[in-house]
């Protein structure tokens, strides 16, 4: 029980201070990097409470494709060195109020969760029982049957990501020459090639 | 009778309307102004005749249409009275009169103006017909959109400023009373008024009720201190469109008090007499004295309307049969003198172009006609004995007597303010010296001018000598209206 | 019969009126026939009435019912109508026939004609009703015809001043009347006359709390009625518009200012004698102003210059008079005061006339005088005039205004004693101012300089001959009628028109007394002859060393401009005031404009909100998120 | 088997023939036009299919998607106005070359994502319906890519959508855990008023909600979206979005929330009340059309939450009444902007319509009719959207909200006259170009000819309104 | 303190929570960070949803996370590729340079 408490604080705040980092460091390449520090350390959470699946997922997903498309963005837009300005430039009177407000927010949710009564079914992290079967195969079981429309839909979901990003970003270049495979393939020297009587002095005009 | 006659008198001129709207040619305005013309006076001989087969001898609503409207809840019911047919008539007398100033006052965009007047027909007719407080409330309200396009489109250099302060003005007034009538429903279970007067609201809500009636029909009366759209909305206006608003919409609020405050709220009524006394001897006496301080014709004969106003809610308010009658009297006068009025500035603004009075002076050597008539009209409005005006206000006075000496003798005293103002006018418009040379190449007044001006001076001193016609109609109706007041301060 | 009296009238008028296009004489013609028979008509009447006792009510239509609030159109023939209905036509019609003369000049005559029976047709209403509203309705009508021919010459800011002054300052009159009827019709349930006056003696110890005091119903009822005679009748303090009037022609002050109109007032009182009985308060007010209008009008009328003015404030002092008589109970002799007053008043007014027709339309009389022989008829009739003005013994004037005295005298209480002292002063001013006029503008040197004396000419005949037949009125009316108006038997004859609740006295009068007047009457003649002809001088330093009287006087008590600084001005300030402060300044700037004044800025502010910048938005969801936790936390 | 898949036919066709155009758009050159045609084909079948669908309530899919009258009636509505809106904005699309075959298919995927939604008894397919809906209208916002203010809404809409949604979707966690389900029925049955944590997370939803309908104080994007995004566009996100969201607004309340009808009660009169003074205070000094119409539709959202606050059924239908009847009118407003052309360019400034009404009579009095329509003013149907919700609000007396409603009615009325105003009264003449959008003007005619007869027969929407809570 | 129960696993993610949404609106660097923000916000709910789901034994709460993992991975997406767009037609994605529309 020691380990799981011990583990869980060791991880809390390594996602706690990388969630801080994530808004607060000077480069937003290490803002990235750090959210992948909080993805890890949080997808460790998972795993040690018991959804070995989603927190092998979040590290999958997550730390390998989400955080590197950031990265991808974030360096292809040149953005990279971009400070964080902090309490300077404009209109940054506002921002001890903001403070202020969300920390207010934070309390009252604190408030809330923290003395929110535990219902007599649920367990504590001692009494956290693993079922007999793995928690991907549970999932497994309800994922494609009971819950078939949500799977469904989010897979509708990802296909707008996917038409809405191309859209967005494709263009189609103009003046890039490209390679025709079918027109390679299908030369003859009878299309290809074409005599032509050169009269002298008078050169010849070849169009293209 | 079957014959839904109610209906096809309000919806006559919002036909011919449509016909007018949709009929081509921009260039032939006078075809649009002859089929106005010609549905308008339909409309009017449609009304006469409805007039004519009014039982006089009863207090009940006839003509009663009924039809499901709004969820079977709120019924579309028209019906007439004593009291309201006069309105009606009225509406349906001076529009005609208003087209007929359009051929030479309206140069510009006539079908539209045509349009808006024909449409606004229609709705002011619907008001003095309708027996549901909804129905009541939508035509109340709608006649604002053709009004403000009147006022807005065809007015004068400010026409901007004063077409808003108008629409937001009444339109604020009006507000509270939807409210009102929405709580009406609640409390009662209909908005049919007949049903109403039967089942009696509840002491607790009847003030508050009552004030938020007050505050559509003070806005829409004028009342001070909420009259200042008034003047701003006379001046701006085109001559039709003055005529119109001095002749019938402020004469919605005096209906409606009579048709909705005192039979539904008899004990606020009574509670609030002395608010009302108060306010309309203010009115009388302060907007007199303003009107006599003021240059511009309109503006002058706008506050005069005021002034009058006054009268029609202190007569009302005295719910004595004389102030009551008076009151229904002094605004159908009302309504054809300031009317008259109107036109007569109308007239000669057409020709010069300037409302204000030391522009002219001396009218009368170069259009003795049209001096004849004008000083027929302003000694109506002063209240002459022998014209129109004189025996509402008189009546008005004998009533409010019964209940206040002090209002009665402020309100008397507003009379002589009345000839005050009205007659310096007169002095510097009609008469004295010719200072400006453009008046001396003015035309007198030509055959349509003459026709409106003439037919309405005809029925001012007509209705001055033998009121017996208009009394008779809304006599009963007045005494039932004050019996079933009596009864309802009686019975609490 | 007595529709034809009334309605010929209206009818004149608006036939000339509207026939004036046809020629010009058509309407002088018609208006003047018409109101000519209507005056024949009147005095077989009247003739009727004193030898047949022929009276009656005859109804024409009904006018209005309101409620308990009836009023019908209808002529009333009684004594008292049946004698106005004489005075009203008879003048009238001589009034029209002169003007023809009087005003051929002018290019409205026919509207003036028409105006002048339009007058006619409101006053017989008057005369002839037999309620309140329908006599309300003659007395603005005859203000309003006043107003059209005051300012008749619509050029003259004067004359349009003046009538508008007349109609305002009558306006004030016809308020107390009305406030009068209020009261009548919410007390006795009627307005009709008959009705009411029955009614009265009922009320007779009515009090009632009016603003806090307690007062007398029916003293309450007289003083408001008084209120209206007063303006109508140009008593003290509502006398103002009289002079001013004068700027109309002169054939209308003749008939509305001297011989009909302006004793409308007076015939008020007389028919309302069944209420004023029963106060003596009221009477006692109606005596007192009487008496104060009479002196004062006269102390007026001896500094005037002009020719008109100077009637003008004797016809007032004459209405003082009147009502003084009325005011001590003797209506009878107010009533024949009015009737030969109406006479030699006329007379005086269209000799006046005729004079500034002579001078073309001069009034001043310092500016006239020495013109006897060229104007041998005008100086008769003036002369007449003026003796039966000033009571010289066995005129008209004689026997009306010494019967007022005598009954003052009689009334023997300590009021009728001022009354008749009063009295007797004013006869005797009354002669001065009189004798005044007439010698400066008959006698002495040619003070014109602007017209040779050779251009003055006699008037016409169309002019002279209604002064002939009012020089017969003004010379025989009294003799004639003395007996019939206020002798012993006299009550045979007003019947139940007048009222008395005390029986009238007829004791015998103190010889002394009885020669009082006409004595000071005689003496003044030579003495103003001798003041404004012989020796002038002595008037001069008498002007001189009292210079601030003279001027007093001369500006007519500086009644005009006290009401200008009272009244007039601050009401215009007021109007002003409210209109500028009041709507503009405060109801508008903090009602519609202030509010979309507020709102445009407000409206402005919520724009800036709205900065654009994300966090800004952000911030501002997260503040509307932490205000509703908050909310249900607190709650 | 058959008869469930039966239930969701709508959904499922509507998925399929996304697909189908999908492959059609890709493989064929040039296919807007097409593709367009084919999605206007698309919403009238559904339409046809849902209309199809009895009415009796279903629930399927572990009890997490309903069927019944009261999402049907929203689907339709959801479909009509999309038809609408997008046949009249064809020309628009063309012109400003928005033609990629992927618009039509996005919108369809709204519509898609919006019919789980008003379906929806369940967070999980509510959460996915609601982000395919704002995901499709975060690429909508930004489609013009090329133009900076385009993109700039879109960003803008992303950000704050997302940091709505992300507290929306907090809610949703704090309300599984505290009720121990996400399915409706029995997150209705678990909540009540002890149970803190729940009442916390309806904060959470009801924040998410409001963005979506953009209620103040979460308004803020809308402005800038609404005038950024193509007009097209902006057309799109002030009709049919919030259709959808004051549908869901309307079953949170009723179902999962109806037993915490206090606490959330005073939250929705507050969002309302500052949704309506904001609406007529922020209008009155734009003077972009399109901004303008947003604090508009601000304020009318205000009004519709008015009746939504009452907490009881009549209030929600009125609620649905008005919304219907504010589809209405704002499909004819943007119609309206489409004929707005001069030289070519769409013209969006409110000084753009300077006295047009003497050369385009008939569109000045659409306009007039719509603008008078929208401030509220009888007998044109906007009175009558109105009139429901104040009658549904007295009825649970609550008059302050009631006047405050009526006095930012009359405020609000301000700037629409000063459109008015300009349309009219004003001498400066412009013309624009012939107006060769049809179907613009078709919703145009159809639009006012509704409002104008609305008062003919007013209980038209109420009686279908009164049907839909029947279940 | 000792014992982990749910109440800590809340309170990870009310406090994560909570920086995400600092995140937003404090961040005055580029929109990029945003979308990190948003991200964490997500994050915080997911810990939410698994610590519950876990806790009380209901699988519901995992699915629920997974499809939260889905739909924020294609809100990145998308976000991202609006992101490219604003930067091809500005040449910034600095917050402060986003304000081209207010009032």
């Amino acid at each position: 029980m020691i380990v799981h408490t011990i583990f869980f604080y060791f991880f809390s705040v390594i996602a706690i201070f990388s969630s801080l980092m994530v808004i607060t460091s000077r480069s937003t390449i290490n803002s990235v990097f750090f959210l992948i520090l909080d993805f890890i350390s949080v997808g460790c959470l998972f795993i040690m409470v018991g959804a070995e699946f989603l927190g092998m997922i979040l590290l999958i997903v997550y730390v390998g494709a989400v955080a590197v498309l950031f990265l991808f963005v974030v360096m292809m837009l040149n953005v990279a060195e971009q400070k964080q300005s902090w309490f300077i430039g404009r209109k940054s009177t506002h921002i001890p109020t903001g403070l202020i407000v969300s920390v207010l927010i934070l309390l009252e949710l604190l408030v809330v969760v923290g003395g929110w009564k535990y219902k007599q079914d649920l367990m504590s992290s001692s009494t956290l029982v693993m079922s007999n079967i793995s928690n991907t195969h549970q999932l497994g079981l309800v994922m494609y049957t009971d819950y078939i429309l949500y799977f469904q839909l989010a897979g509708v979901v990802l296909l707008l990501a996917m038409i809405g990003a191309i859209l967005l970003t494709f263009r189609e270049r103009v003046g890039v020459k490209k390679q025709s495979y079918l027109n390679q393939i299908s030369r003859n020297p009878a299309n290809a090639v074409e005599l032509k009587e050169v009269e002298s002095f008078k050169g010849v005009k070849i169009d293209d | 009778m079957n014959f839904p006659i109610l209906s096809t008198l309000i919806f006559l001129p919002l036909l011919s309307s449509l016909f007018i709207f949709l009929s081509k040619g921009k260039s032939n305005n006078y075809s649009a102004i002859y089929i106005s013309l010609f549905s308008s006076i339909a409309t009017f001989l449609l009304s006469l005749f409805l007039w004519y087969s009014l039982d006089i001898s009863t207090a009940e609503f006839q003509f009663v249409e009924e039809k499901s409207w709004i969820n079977n809840f709120i019924k579309f019911k028209l019906g007439v009275d004593g009291i309201s047919i006069l309105f009606i008539v009225l509406t349906t007398f001076i529009t005609p009169i208003c087209i007929i100033s359009c051929i030479n006052s309206v140069k510009t965009r006539v079908k539209e103006f045509l349009i808006a007047i024909l449409i606004l027909e229609t709705f002011m007719i619907g008001v003095f017909c309708s027996l549901d407080l909804v129905i009541f409330y939508l035509f109340f309200e709608a006649g604002l959109i053709p009004m403000f396009l009147i006022i807005g489109v065809w007015g004068g250099p400010r026409r901007v400023y004063s077409a808003f302060k108008f629409f937001l003005f009444t339109l604020l007034g009006s507000v509270l009373m939807l409210v009102a009538i929405i709580v009406i429903y609640w409390l009662t279970g209909t908005t049919d008024i007949t049903q109403i007067y039967e089942i009696r609201i509840p002491k607790e809500y009847q003030n508050i009720l009552w004030l938020a009636f007050l505050s559509s029909f003070a806005v829409k009366m004028p009342m001070w201190p909420v009259h200042t759209w008034l003047p701003d909305a006379h001046v701006e206006a085109p001559t039709a469109g003055s005529v119109i608003l001095a002749a019938i919409l402020l004469k919605m609020a005096g209906y409606g008090f009579l048709r909705f405050s005192i039979p539904m709220f008899p004990i606020a009524s009574e509670f609030f007499t002395p608010l009302i006394y108060t306010l309309s001897i203010i009115a009388i006496i302060y907007t007199s004295l303003v009107a006599l301080m003021q240059d511009d014709m309109k503006k002058l004969i706008a506050y005069s309307s005021v002034a009058h106003m006054g009268y029609v809610t202190l007569g009302i308010f005295t719910l004595t049969k004389q102030g009551i009658e008076g009151s229904i009297y002094q605004m159908i006068s009302h309504g054809l003198i300031s009317a008259a009025l109107f036109l007569c500035v109308g007239v000669v603004y057409d020709r010069l172009h300037s409302r204000m009075i030391n522009t002219y002076g001396g009218l009368v050597n170069y259009l003795p006609k049209y001096s004849f008539l004008f000083l027929v009209f302003a000694l109506a409005a002063i209240g002459l004995p022998g014209t129109s005006g004189f025996l509402g206000e008189f009546l008005v006075l004998t009533g409010a007597f019964q209940k206040s000496y002090l209002a009665a003798m402020l309100a008397t005293f507003g009379v002589i303010l009345g000839a005050a103002y009205m007659l310096w006018m007169t002095k510097r418009v009609i008469f004295g010296v010719t200072n400006n040379s453009e008046i001396k190449s003015l035309t007198d007044v030509n055959k349509s001018e003459i026709i409106m001006l003439a037919s309405l001076a005809f029925f001012v001193i007509f209705f001055g000598f033998y009121p017996v016609p208009l009394i008779e109609t809304f006599s009963v109706s007045v005494n039932s209206l004050i019996d079933n007041y009596e009864i309802a301060l009686k019975s609490n | 019969m007595e529709y034809a009296i009334l309605f010929l009238p209206l009818l004149g008028s608006l036939i000339g009126y509207f026939g004036r296009s046809l020629t010009r004489l058509f309407s002088e013609i018609t208006t003047s026939l018409f109101v000519s028979i209507s005056a024949v008509l009147s005095i077989f009447v009247f003739w009727n009435g004193i030898q047949n006792n022929i009276y009656g009510n005859y109804l024409i239509f009904e006018w209005i019912t309101s409620g308990e609030f009836t009023a019908n159109w209808s002529i009333n023939i009684d004594p008292l109508s049946s004698v106005m209905l004489v005075v009203v036509t008879f003048v009238s019609a001589l009034v029209h026939i002169y003007s023809i003369g009087y005003m051929s000049h002018d290019p409205h005559k026919p509207r003036f004609m028409s105006y002048l029976s339009l007058f006619t047709f409101s006053m017989l209403a008057l005369v002839v009703s037999d309620n309140f509203l329908q006599l309300f309705f003659g007395w603005e009508g005859v203000g309003l015809c006043s107003y059209l021919l005051i300012g008749f010459w619509f050029k003259k800011e004067t004359a349009n001043n003046a009538a508008i002054k007349a109609f305002i300052v009558n306006r004030i009159g016809d308020f107390g009347l009305a406030i009068a009827i209020f009261l009548i019709f919410f007390f006795f349930g009627t307005i009709n006359f008959e009705e009411a006056f029955q009614a009265t003696s009922q009320y007779s110890e009515k009090k009632l709390v009016f603003f806090g005091i307690e007062v007398n119903l029916i003293t309450l009822i007289c003083i408001f009625l008084f209120i209206g005679a007063m303006g109508k009748s140009a008593q003290f303090l509502l006398h103002t518009w009289l002079p001013d009037a004068m700027e109309g022609p002169t054939p209308v002050s003749a008939l509305i200012h001297a011989a009909t109109m302006v004793t409308a007032g007076v015939f008020l009182v007389v028919r309302c004698s069944p209420i004023f009985e029963y106060s003596q308060v009221a009477l006692n007010l109606v005596t007192i102003i009487g008496m104060v209008t009479a002196i004062f009008a006269a102390s007026i009328a001896l500094v005037q210059n002009d020719i008109k003015k100077i009637v003008a404030y004797s016809t007032c002092s004459q209405l003082g008079y009147m009502f003084f008589a009325a005011g001590i109970g003797a209506y009878h002799v107010a009533m024949f005061h009015l009737f030969t007053h109406a006479f030699f008043k006329a007379l005086l007014f269209l000799g006046a006339g005729s004079t500034i027709h002579a001078f073309k339309d001069e009034q001043d009389i310092r500016n006239m005088g020495g013109v006897a022989k060229k104007l041998p008829y005008t100086y008769a009739f003036m002369l007449i005039g003026t003796l039966a003005l000033t009571g010289f013994p066995f005129l008209s004037g004689f026997y009306s205004k010494d019967a007022i005295i005598e009954f003052a005298y009689l009334k023997n209480s300590s009021l009728g004693n001022y009354a008749a002292t009063i009295g007797i002063i004013t006869a005797f001013l009354t002669s001065i101012y009189s004798w005044r006029l007439f010698f400066k503008v008959f006698h002495g040197p040619y003070n014109n300089k602007v017209i040779p004396i050779n251009e003055t000419h006699e008037s016409p005949i169309v002019m002279l001959a209604p002064l002939i037949f009012l020089g017969i009125g003004a010379v025989f009316s009294g003799y004639f009628f003395k007996s019939t108006f206020i002798g012993h038997h006299s009550i045979d004859f007003w019947q139940n028109s007048i009222f008395f609740l005390n029986e009238i006295k007829h004791d015998a009068i103190p010889l002394w007394f009885l020669f009082t007047t006409p004595f000071l009457v005689l003496i003044s003649i030579p003495l103003s002859f001798y003041m404004y002809i012989h020796n002038p001088k002595i008037l001069e330093n008498f002007k001189n060393t009292n210079l601030p009287l003279y001027k007093f006087l001369l500006n007519k008590w500086y009644i005009d401009e006290l009401y200008e600084k009272l009244f007039v001005n601050p009401a215009k300030k007021i109007g002003s005031f409210f209109w500028k402060k009041g709507d503009i300044g405060i109801i508008d700037r903090f009602g519609p404009d202030g509010i979309s004044k507020l709102v445009k800025i407000i409206s402005n502010r919520t724009g800036r909100f709205q900065t654009g910048f994300i966090y800004d938005y952000a911030f501002v969801m997260l503040l509307g998120l932490s205000i509703l936790l908050t909310y249900l936390i607190l709650k | 088997m058959m008869n469930n898949l039966n239930i969701m036919l709508p959904e499922i066709f509507l998925s399929l023939s996304i697909f189908t155009i999908l492959m059609l758009g890709v493989f064929i050159k040039k296919s807007f036009n097409i593709i367009f045609n084919l999605t206007s084909l698309i919403i009238i079948t559904t339409i046809a299919i849902i209309i199809n669908n009895p009415d009796n309530e279903v629930k399927i899919f572990l009890e997490s998607f309903t069927r019944d009258a009261f999402s049907n009636y929203f689907k339709i509505l959801i479909l009509i106005s999309s038809l609408f809106v997008l046949n009249s904005s064809k020309n628009f699309i063309i012109e400003n070359k928005l033609d990629k075959f992927e618009y039509p298919i996005i919108i369809l995927l709204s519509i898609l994502g919006m019919f789980f939604m008003v379906s929806s008894n369940d967070l999980i397919l509510f959460y996915l319906g609601l982000e395919l809906q704002s995901l499709s209208l975060y690429i909508l916002a930004s489609i013009d890519r090329d133009n900076l203010r385009s993109t700039e809404s879109g960003i803008k809409y992303f950000v704050l959508s997302a940091l709505s949604s992300g507290l929306l979707l907090y809610g949703c966690s704090l309300l599984y855990g505290f009720t121990g389900s996400t399915n409706f029925d029995t997150i209705a049955e678990q909540l009540n008023t002890e149970n803190v944590g729940a009442v916390f997370a309806m904060v959470f939803i009801l924040v998410g909600l409001a963005f979506k309908v953009s209620a103040v104080p979460f308004h803020m994007w809308t402005p800038d979206v609404y005038e950024g995004a193509p007009t097209s566009i902006t057309s799109y996100f002030a009709v049919v979005p919030k259709v959808a969201g004051l549908a869901l607004l309307i079953k949170f309340m009723f179902i999962p929330f109806s037993n915490i009808l206090l606490e959330w009660q005073t939250i929705i009169i507050f969002i309302s009340i500052a949704s309506m003074i904001l609406g007529a205070v922020a209008a009155m000094v734009q003077k972009n059309l399109k901004r303008l119409l947003a604090y508009s539709s601000i304020g009318h959202i205000g009004y519709a939450l008015a009746g939504v606050a009452t907490g009881v059924i009549s209030g929600y239908q009125s609620a649905i009444i008005y919304i219907s009847i504010y589809v209405i009118m704002n499909i004819g407003a943007f119609s309206c902007l489409y004929l707005l052309k001069k030289d070519g360019q769409y013209k969006e400034n409110i000084s753009d319509l300077s006295g047009i009404s003497k050369k385009h009579p008939v569109l000045a009095i659409s306009l007039l009719i719509i603008l008078f329509s929208l401030a509220g003013v009888p007998p044109l149907g906007g009175f009558f959207a109105k009139f429901y919700v104040f009658v549904a609000v007295l009825e649970q007396q609550m008059y302050t909200l009631a006047i405050i409603g009526l006095v930012t009615t009359v405020m609000s009325a301000f700037y629409y006259l000063k459109i008015i105003k300009t349309i009219y009264f004003d001498d400066n003449v412009i013309t624009f170009d012939p107006a060769k959008n049809k179907f613009a003007q078709l919703s145009i005619i159809l639009s006012c000819g509704i409002l104008l007869t609305f008062f003919l027969y007013p209980s038209v929407f109420n009686n279908v309104a009164i049907t839909l809570f029947n279940s | 303190m000792i014992e982990i129960g749910l109440g800590h696993y809340l309170s990870l993610g009310a406090i994560i929570f909570f920086l995400g949404v600092i995140g937003i609106f404090l961040n005055r660097k580029n929109v990029i960070v945003i979308l990190m923000s948003i991200e964490l916000i997500l994050l915080a709910v997911n810990i939410n949803l698994i610590s519950f789901s876990i806790f009380s034994g209901d699988i519901v709460g995992q699915i629920f996370t997974m499809l939260i993992l889905t739909v924020a991975a294609a809100e990145a997406a998308i976000g991202l590729a609006i992101i490219v767009v604003y930067y091809r037609n500005r040449g910034s994605i600095r917050v402060e340079d986003i304000h081209g529309m207010k009032g």
